[in-house]
């Protein structure tokens, strides 16, 4: 994902910001991270560029 | 059954470029019609393999594209697709249709491609949209699986999710309901699929030419579209 | 020179029916698409004949049907086309565009075929149209004198009424001034004008078979539909 | 016209309210007559059931 994402992206629970977690990252991606609810702090990880904002509970094992 | 375990299994298999090919006959008309003008952000849901994206950045200059989709691999074959074709301002979300993971007003246009029907509450996801779309942003729902498409209604026999299946007027109720207006609402025909001669029918998949013409030329895709 | 000095006398020698005749062939589509439901108040803007609201009475069960127009005669042909048919829910009204004789929030939907260009001062026409329209109510606008259809360039040559000939962005962008939301925006093709084959041409009206296709199959009539 | 064009129609100058004076009338309309704007008293005759509601400097002679 690029970070331009960060400024519309929130968190699906409460739509609350999301914060920016980099693991790595490519020349203009984050490939591996996460996304971290400024408000619940619920945490949605990043996986080979695309962010897994499923609510956790749909989220796959 | 989640969307996952359905849908994964979909782009594995290549699926997700049959329905492209498949969708494109009338998605493209979809497209054209909406009102994006350059730099806009445009959120398309349940993007299989992205193509409605590339189309609109191809075509219409979008600032920026983001596809959501709940099945983890179609999103991982669209971002692959794209970044093949080489465009840098789309990215691509596992997300459900329920709680989209958008800020209030942060989109000017939705548009959506035969993956309505599947959100397991359908007006919820209409709150969803309206949500996130800014005041006079657009809503281009396109559904071939509804009441008045009779060829329809056995598609969910082959599927593991339920289905919503609502008549064009029923659209029209649930998105004013949801706080869209209603812009207009039309039947987009088919006029690409290949239909062949009245001989050939049965064919494996229809019964009588006519009921494919029906099906295709007729009733096509239901588009009804809204405005926050 | 006047609308009515111009259009009193194409009311008298039957070029009204003459319209109607053609321009059904894509107003009917436009007309489909209407979001109307039953009981609603639809007005009309450069009715002519009158006829889109006999069809919308006919199809949609409106509860109301309005048609302005600013030559006489043709209010008085529409007038009498109606009653002919039988519909007492539909009435006619002498009025210009630039200042329409309806209250605020008055009207559900507007509906405009092959007239907003006449308008003397069409920014004012489309403040006109979100002030008579309520909230969410839409403007169907379709116009086949525009800037992209370049066949119709010359129509200004044989009328005395100044013609705004904007292409599809400028409807776009002024609808947007006046405070309309634009919701989609089409290309609706005529398909069933009988168009001869290659031999015959050059025509009276067309050089060539690939013009006179381009301006009805491709061109068509443009459509921009606003939400107030 | 019919009388309940009165709930809508307005003034197309000042937008306010018109009043009816009926002068003939049939079944269900009136035929002829004038819509007198209750605000600034401009008259639009009602002709043949049909009502000129064009600005005043627009009205055929
Ligand atoms: N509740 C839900 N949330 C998110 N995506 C969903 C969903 N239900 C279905 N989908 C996705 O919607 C898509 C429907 S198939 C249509 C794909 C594409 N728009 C096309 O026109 O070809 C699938 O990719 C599926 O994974
Ligand atoms: N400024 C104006 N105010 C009101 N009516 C106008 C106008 N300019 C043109 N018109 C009317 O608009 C009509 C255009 S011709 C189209 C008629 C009809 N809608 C059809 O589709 O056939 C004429 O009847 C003309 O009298």
């Amino acid at each position: 994902m690029q970070e331009s994402l960060l400024d519309i992206v929130c968190c699906p629970l409460d739509k609350s910001d999301l914060e920016l977690e980099a693991i790595r990252r490519d020349d203009d991606e984050v490939l591996e991270g996460r996304l971290v609810c400024t408000e619940c702090s619920e945490e949605y990880p990043i996986e080979d560029g695309i962010p897994n904002l499923l609510p956790p509970d749909m989220r796959e094992a | 059954m989640s969307v996952s375990d359905e849908f994964d299994a979909w782009a594995a298999d290549g699926r997700d470029k049959g329905m492209e090919e498949r969708h494109w006959h009338t998605a493209k008309h979809v497209l054209s019609r909406m009102p994006v003008e350059a730099g806009d952000t445009v959120l398309d849901l349940g993007t299989g393999s992205g193509y409605p994206l590339r189309a609109l950045a191809d075509t219409k200059d979008i600032g920026r594209g983001y596809g959501l989709d709940g099945a983890p691999e179609m999103a991982r074959n669209a971002r692959e697709y794209t970044r093949e074709a080489g465009h840098d301002n789309i990215g691509f979300v596992v997300g459900d249709f329920g709680s989209l993971p958008f800020a209030d007003d942060s989109i000017d246009h939705v548009v959506t491609m035969e993956a309505f029907y599947y959100s397991s509450d359908p007006r919820e996801t209409l709150r969803e949209v309206a949500r996130v779309l800014r005041p006079g942003g657009t809503f281009h729902c396109a559904v071939n699986y509804y009441e008045e498409n009779v060829h329809s209604h056995e598609w969910q026999e082959n599927i593991a999710i339920d289905m919503t299946r609502w008549d064009a007027s029923e659209y029209r109720a649930a998105f004013r309901e949801a706080g869209l207006a209603v812009a207009t609402q039309d039947n987009i025909a088919d006029e690409e699929i290949e239909i062949p001669p009245a001989a050939h029918f049965p064919t494996d998949d229809w019964e009588s030419r006519e009921a494919m013409v029906e099906r295709y030329r007729t009733y096509g895709t239901l588009l009804t579209v809204g405005v926050a």
